[in-house]
């Protein structure tokens, strides 16, 4: 479904993905593990476009992502779910939602997706009014994955859902993640939680410094002693 | 008795003159908002709608409403077209670039308005016969331009309340001056939003050229220079990137001036517009309803 | 750090300078014309007036020529825009004088500009008339003497506040008065000093002093507070679009009673800006009235009118005025000479423009008569009364 | 001192003779069009301008544009100090340019807080208020200008006085203090973490520079007879800002170049006046948009960029030191 | 005695405590690390410490000398300097000149000294750009003297920034992340060059590093913060051995997760 092949990303002089290829295939869970700074995120952003590799190709269905305008990209099925939620604090959990599925034309379908989402996470619908600003941690998870699931994604990105949260959310963030896929979504996760991740994903890359320095199914890397290290040093 | 009379006649002046910066600060106070510019061609752009409107009326024999809605859709793309053309290419530059960029395209509008309208002011039509409303023993006045400024200033003020919370482009305008790289992730293209932002607060503009026409007939290329530093002085007042910020500001600004005008020296009005410019900036650089943002270490 | 940088930019400079220099050198050949400059607000504040003035001006320069010019030589005008600036107008009266050897001066408008241009004038010798430059000071130097190449061609703020007091006290029977002074113009200060020292003089009281500054466009607030003084009359000697401001919106707060101006009132935008309305019981001294049934006047207006779509207002017509007391100097001069024409322009006697006719005092200021125009209920002006100084 | 002494220094000395001498030898013989003496004489107050603004903002990153409130205050009161009571022109010219210091320090201290924008318009409201101020100080003649000031600016004076100030100044940027500056304009925040006073540098660097402005403001004001509020407004202050960022912030001989070359343009524009601004702001947007930077960016200008680009090689690093 | 002590040092921001009762103490000639996930609050302690922000409550003694609150130019000059997460250089100032800023403070010339260029300034700011050039030979950077900053490639950026906060003259040098971004190699050698310092510079050290590698080869002791609390600290067998450090970093040990 998706297929990163060879890419190096760069900000300003910092060499931050040096040659990582890598694959997903439709209905699975996919993680990428590592320490902060590894290029976890680095990868997401390329792939939404967010940034753009210098060399390398990133294909979607077989069509490729790298000229392609970020709003196509979002266009073409692919939901990314940034670090740190970032959710409109300005406007109302409804406003929020509504955004998430900005190129959707169809108000049935709009209301359908947000059925769906309120069917998820029960709380968003108690706080549809309010600002989003105000909503606790574990709730702005929640409605900036509500907002994802809102453009009914075939292929959803999510940066570290876990940080920051108390371990019992967490948990709770994670079987729903799970369910969404499910449900049929496609996920790419980035998790610093390797435990956590692992706990769901069916194969998992770990990174270091920009590069995959560890990979293979999930049951597999969970007895590693070398995921130890990756983390904790040699 | 008397002291109330013209205290609450320099009120009226002061909300009507307020309206105008309102609308005028707006436009600033949303560009603002989502590219962080000082848009110094700003009043300028109010400039050209009071002569689109006057040569819509007098050439094209158009009624106010009419002029006024032409007004603001032929603004709406000269602020498209300057975003385009001027501040687009700039918009990875510096500040100061950028700032004096929009200080070049005000200048162009000025003098190339000298050269295609003649610096002559012109007058603008009456297209409200002289009537008005008197209070106190028609010792208060309030005329029918008052009027119509502050009804149009009101209900433009609500359909741009309705725009950016009710509608997609508004929500979208709502979410890239928040955070640009989120609205991308969720399919905003940010170009057309910014350029949607610029025709609403230039259609503004250009509202508010159209009535200050008909308030004070007059009109000149030059017209723009000190409402636009006044209504930017209001949107900093305000809180810049707020948009009840701006009403407020605007509003408080007009009635500041009508005070310091009728009660000290009109003289020393545009001093203190600036004086309290400047204090705002020390003491509480945020304005009314701005937000604190923390540099990052 | 190297200074070497520094040496490249001095070689700009001795480049620029050995330019200047060898330009400077001098031409030697025939005259083919007559070259007049003309150093006016063309942009800045008061451009309106500059381009109006300079409208009026080419037109009597295209007569003049039509008409076989002066000396047999075509007159021509070099213009040059000192964008309502004083130092920018020492800037232009240099270029023009020393770059563009004219050899007489017209402009600028305003008596700031004037008295920015005159000292190069008296440095080089050349004549300059400014049409409008209303200041007395403009043509008499702080010792009391007379600057013998400054003239002017229109009335010194002395005389039309005398009139303007005058008739304030005697036709409209004004026993208080309120000023409203245009604050940074020296036009309107002096006015408004020498109105309230004549109407003191002849027992009015002055109720109230109000001032505003040219890019007012709302006095409403001022307005308010000059009504709660309940004036008799109110003096506004400014120009006519904050003038027609001013009329429209003391109205409209309810003020009833005369407003007396001066001269910058006459314009045919007065009507379109105030209304016909706000125009009643106003008044103001004037130069001539357009609807005056001379024939010259009616040539001047109609040619004006054909040429630019709107009635002359006095400014058009004082530099029309101006651009022909040029010629005629130059023509009495017999001789494009500087000081032959300072000569000949000191000694104006009669000279008939569409502004009536003039004679130069020894102040260098012209002896004319004004007049007292007002408005009927259409807005047309109307002519009141004549006054001779 | 022998550093001091090297070749280059000595060929910059000699030119700088030359210069002056052959420009003051013309006026005495009078072979000098005044037009261009004048234009000579702008072109210096106006490198003053441009120089000392560009050590605000430039050099320091500190965003003003109410330059032309500084010059107003120098222009006055040094016409004050003539006219008024009497004193020399130099005295004045001190006077002028100690009391624009004295006003710049007191706006800088509270209001050099602020950052980008919003320094910028403070200081653009700081210059309007100075403005309007005049306006209304009927003592200096107010709002219709001050008459009767002396012509004593000469081409002597202009010169040497914008020789010191270049000088003053790139000897003061190319020291330790200077360096302080320059680390706020790169980094304001690892400036103090090496352990510099940010607002003192701030300060001092926008009270040399209204130190400056108040000298060429008293230049100014003893060459062209009259001073008038309205002189000093924004849009003179823009003109200033204008030359800075052309030649590129940063970059004494940019300002210094753009200040020669603007203040031509103006001289040669003043014959097409209704086209004059509309060439200078269509001026103004493309060079922002192609070379935002400015014509010298923060290099400063040498013969060795000439030899440099002959032998085909990049600029990288020329004179930046 | 400590060096530095930092006593129930609380910091809120908004709502939002990102320190809650930290204390920490290093002794003269320590390298300590300070480690924990994203946004545990590592980088808040460096603010803090160096005056950027004012803490809501606690004290922070340096050198005997309550330092709590004071201006970030006055804590340098008593002697504490930093690096920055996300490289914070004069970027466009030459090598050299960045170095000589970090000399600014000892400076004694005035202003006027410097604009008249009597021969005291000429012999103070030779000896200062000697002392500049000098420095950057210790770090192998003086044939790069005349580079400009940004042009430098990373790691040599980071070195540089590293010189620079050694040419403050500091007694405690704090080192936000010197190793994000570096590859292995370059690492290795950045570890060795900080050990190197530590004994030539007679510093003390205090580390943020998520690099691993680099925190357990170079550090004697380390604390490790999580949600701005220290939730432990030791030297670094005991740290990788602690329960609570690997759940912090790694997630709670989840059961079934084989049952995938």
């Amino acid at each position: 479904m998706l297929k990163i092949n060879d890419i190096n990303v760069y900000y300003g002089a910092i060499h931050a993905i040096k040659g990582i290829s890598l694959e997903v295939k439709e209905g699975e869970i996919i993680t990428l593990i590592g320490a902060n700074g590894a290029g976890k995120s680095t990868i997401l952003k390329t792939i939404s476009g967010l940034l753009r590799s210098k060399t390398g190709d990133i294909l979607f269905n077989n069509k490729s992502l790298h000229s392609m305008a970020a709003q196509d990209i979002v266009r073409s099925g692919i939901c990314h779910i940034p670090e740190g939620r970032r959710i409109f604090a300005n406007m109302s959990v409804l406003e929020n939602l509504e955004l998430g599925c900005f190129l959707q034309k169809d108000k049935a379908a709009i209301k359908k997706n947000m059925e769906h989402v309120f069917e998820k996470f029960p709380r968003l619908k108690e706080r549809i009014s309010q600002s989003a600003g105000t909503l606790s941690g574990g709730e702005q998870q929640m409605l900036a994955i509500g907002r994802g699931m809102m453009s009914r994604p075939k292929l959803m990105l999510l940066d570290e859902p876990s940080m920051g949260l108390a371990p019992l959310l967490v948990k709770e963030i994670f079987s729903i993640i799970k369910e969404i896929n499910e449900a049929g979504t496609t996920i790419l996760l980035v998790e610093q939680n390797a435990n956590m991740a692992l706990s769901i994903a069916n194969y998992a890359y770990v990174l270091e410094t920009g590069k995959i320095v560890l990979k293979g199914p999930t049951a597999e890397l969970a007895e590693s002693e070398d995921l130890k290290k990756a983390y904790l040093g040699g | 008795m008397e002291h109330m009379q013209i205290f609450f006649q320099q009120l009226i002046n002061g909300i009507s003159l307020g309206s105008i910066y309102a609308l005028i600060a707006l436009g600033y106070t949303m560009v603002y908002g989502i590219i962080k510019l000082i848009n110094f061609a700003h009043g300028d752009i109010y400039m050209v709608g009071a002569y689109v409107g006057f040569f819509a009326i007098t050439k094209l024999n158009m009624s106010f409403i009419p002029a006024l809605v032409a007004s603001m859709l032929f603004c709406a793309l000269l602020g498209i077209v300057i975003e385009r053309m001027a501040y687009k290419p700039l918009r990875n530059a510096t500040r100061i670039a950028a700032l004096i960029t929009a200080i070049g395209v005000s200048l162009f509008l000025e003098y190339g308005g000298i050269l295609i309208v003649s610096p002559q002011p012109r007058a603008f039509p009456d297209v409200f016969p002289m009537s008005k409303l008197t209070f106190f023993d028609g010792k208060v006045y309030m005329t029918n331009q008052q009027i119509v400024i502050f009804l149009v200033a009101i209900i433009l003020m609500i359909l741009l309340q309705y725009i950016v919370h009710r509608t997609k482009i508004g929500k979208a305008m709502r979410a890239v001056s928040y955070d640009q790289d989120a609205a991308l992730l969720m399919g905003i293209n940010v170009n057309t939003t910014i350029s949607a932002t610029f025709a609403i607060g230039s259609a503004l503009a250009g509202a508010a050229g159209v009535l200050v026409g008909i308030y004070y007939t007059s009109i000149s290329p030059l017209m723009g220079i000190i409402p636009g530093l006044k209504a930017f002085v209001a949107a900093v007042l305000g809180g810049i990137g707020s948009i009840p910020g701006a009403a407020v500001g605007g509003l408080l600004m007009g009635v500041i001036e009508a005070m310091v005008s009728g009660y000290w020296s009109s003289t020393l009005r545009d001093a203190v517009a600036f004086g309290i410019l400047i204090l705002i900036l020390i003491i509480k650089p945020t304005g009314i309803f701005g937000k604190n943002i923390r540099e990052k270490v | 750090m190297k200074l070497n940088k520094k040496i490249a930019f001095l070689l700009v400079l001795v480049l620029l300078t050995t330019i200047a220099a060898g330009c400077g050198g001098t031409k030697t050949e025939a005259p083919k014309e007559v070259l007049i400059g003309a150093n006016f607000e063309l942009s800045g504040n008061v451009a309106t007036f500059g381009i109006s003035i300079m409208n009026a001006m080419e037109m009597a320069i295209t007569e003049i020529n039509a008409q076989g010019g002066v000396l047999g030589l075509p007159l021509k005008m070099v213009k040059s825009d000192n964008k309502s600036d004083a130092a920018e107008s020492t800037n232009v009266a240099t270029k023009l004088i020393t770059q563009d050897k004219v050899i007489a001066l017209l402009g600028p408008v305003t008596s700031t500009n004037v008295l920015a241009a005159a000292p190069v004038a008296m440095q080089y010798k050349i004549p300059l008339l400014t049409p409008t430059g209303t200041a007395a000071k403009v043509t008499v130097g702080d010792d009391g003497k007379t600057k013998e190449y400054i003239f002017r061609n229109c009335f010194i703020d002395p005389f039309q506040g005398q009139v303007g007091a005058n008739f304030a006290v005697n036709t409209l029977k004004a026993k208080t008065a309120a000023l409203f002074i245009e604050k940074n113009s020296d036009y309107a200060k002096g006015l408004g000093e020498v109105f309230k020292a004549n109407f003191t003089k002849l027992g009015g009281t002055i109720v109230s002093e109000e001032a505003f500054v040219t890019e007012d466009k709302d006095f409403r607030a001022t307005l308010t507070k000059i009504n709660a003084t309940k004036p008799d009359v109110i003096y506004v000697p400014s120009y006519y679009e904050q003038d027609g401001l001013i009329a429209k919106q003391a109205r409209e707060l309810g003020y009833t009673n005369p407003i007396l101006g001066a001269d910058g009132w006459d314009s045919g935008k007065l009507l379109e800006i105030a209304g016909a309305v706000a125009l009643q019981k106003v008044y103001f001294t004037n130069h001539y009235s357009a609807f005056s049934t001379d024939p010259k006047v009616s040539k001047f207006v109609n040619d004006y009118k054909t040429k630019f779509g709107s009635v002359p207002d006095a400014l058009a017509a004082l530099g029309y005025d101006s651009t022909y007391m040029i010629a005629d100097a130059i023509k009495r001069a017999g001789a494009a000479d500087p000081a032959k024409i300072t000569a000949a322009l000191a000694t104006t006697k009669g000279f008939v423009g569409v502004t009536g006719t003039v004679t130069m005092d020894d102040k260098h200021n012209p002896i004319k008569s004004a007049v007292i125009l007002s408005f009927d209920k259409d807005g047309n002006q109307i002519f009141v009364e004549s006054v001779n100084p | 001192m022998k550093k001091m002494m090297n070749k280059h220094t000595i060929i910059t000395i000699i030119v700088l003779i030359l210069l002056y001498g052959s420009v003051q030898a013309s006026i005495l013989l009078e072979t000098i069009n005044p037009f261009y003496q004048l234009n000579l004489i702008l072109i210096c107050i106006n490198i003053i301008l441009a120089v000392s603004l560009n050590l605000i903002n430039g050099f320091t990153g500190q965003f003003s544009i109410g330059h032309a409130g500084f010059m107003a205050i120098g222009a006055y009161t040094s016409a004050i100090m003539t006219v008024k009571l009497g004193q020399s022109f130099p005295l004045a010219i001190l006077a002028g340019a100690v009391a624009a210091a004295i006003v710049g320090f007191l706006i800088g201290l509270p209001t050099l807080r602020l950052k980008g924008d919003y320094l910028a318009i403070a200081t653009l409201g700081f210059g309007e208020i100075i403005k309007v101020l005049f306006v209304n100080f009927e003592y200096v003649g107010g709002a219709s200008g001050f008459h009767g000031i002396p012509h004593i600016t000469t081409w002597t004076w202009v010169f040497f006085i914008a020789l010191f100030t270049v000088v003053f100044i790139r000897n003061f940027i190319d020291s330790s203090h200077g360096r302080a500056c320059i680390s706020i304009r790169e980094d304001e925040i690892a400036a103090e973490t090496m352990g510099i006073n940010t607002t003192k540098y701030k300060v001092m660097a926008f009270t040399i520079g209204a130190f400056f402005a108040g000298t060429a403001g008293a230049l100014f004001a003893h060459y062209f007879y009259i001073l008038q509020p309205s002189n000093f407004g924004f849009l003179r202050s823009v003109d200033y800002l204008v030359m800075v960022v052309l030649g590129g912030l940063g970059s004494i001989t940019g300002s210094i170049l753009a200040a020669i070359a603007l203040t031509i343009l103006n001289a040669a524009l003043q014959s097409v006046a209704e086209l004059r601004m509309v060439i200078y702001s269509l001026l103004l947007i493309v060079i922002m948009i192609f070379r935002p930077q400015g014509l010298m960016g923060n290099k400063e200008f040498s013969l060795k960029m000439f030899k440099r680009l002959g032998r085909g090689e990049k600029h990288g690093s020329v004179g930046n030191r | 005695m400590a060096l530095l002590a930092i006593g129930n040092l609380n910091m809120a921001f908004g709502g939002l405590n990102a320190l809650t009762n930290f204390n920490l103490e290093l002794n003269s000639g320590e390298l300590v690390g300070l480690i924990g996930p994203n946004g545990a609050g590592k980088t808040t302690v460096f603010n803090i410490l160096t005056g950027v922000y004012a803490p809501t409550a606690g004290t922070i003694i340096f050198n005997d000398e309550n330092i709590t609150g004071l201006k970030p130019y006055i804590i340098t000059q008593r002697g504490i300097a930093r690096t920055f997460q996300n490289i914070r250089l004069f970027s466009n100032l030459s090598v050299l000149d960045n170095v000589r800023i970090a000399y600014h403070p000892n400076v004694k010339y005035g202003v006027a000294s410097a604009v008249t260029r009597i021969p005291s300034f000429h012999i103070e700011e030779d000896a200062l750009t000697q002392k500049a050039i000098d420095f950057l030979k210790i770090f192998s950077l003086e044939d790069k003297m005349y580079e400009i900053a940004k042009n430098l490639p990373y790691g040599q950026q980071r070195r540089l920034e590293i010189a620079r906060a050694l040419a403050t003259q500091p007694k405690l040098l704090l080192l936000d992340e010197p190793a994000a971004g570096m590859n292995p190699q370059e690492t290795h050698d950045l570890m060795n060059l900080i050990k190197w310092i530590r004994s030539q510079f007679n510093l003390t050290i205090l580390l943020i590093e998520h690099d691993m590698s680099l925190v357990m080869g170079a550090c004697e002791r380390m604390y490790v913060l999580d949600y701005g609390i220290v939730i432990a600290h030791g030297n670094p067998t005991e740290i990788k051995a602690n329960p609570r450090v690997i759940e912090a970093y790694l997630g709670e040990e989840v059961p079934n997760a084989k049952n995938q």
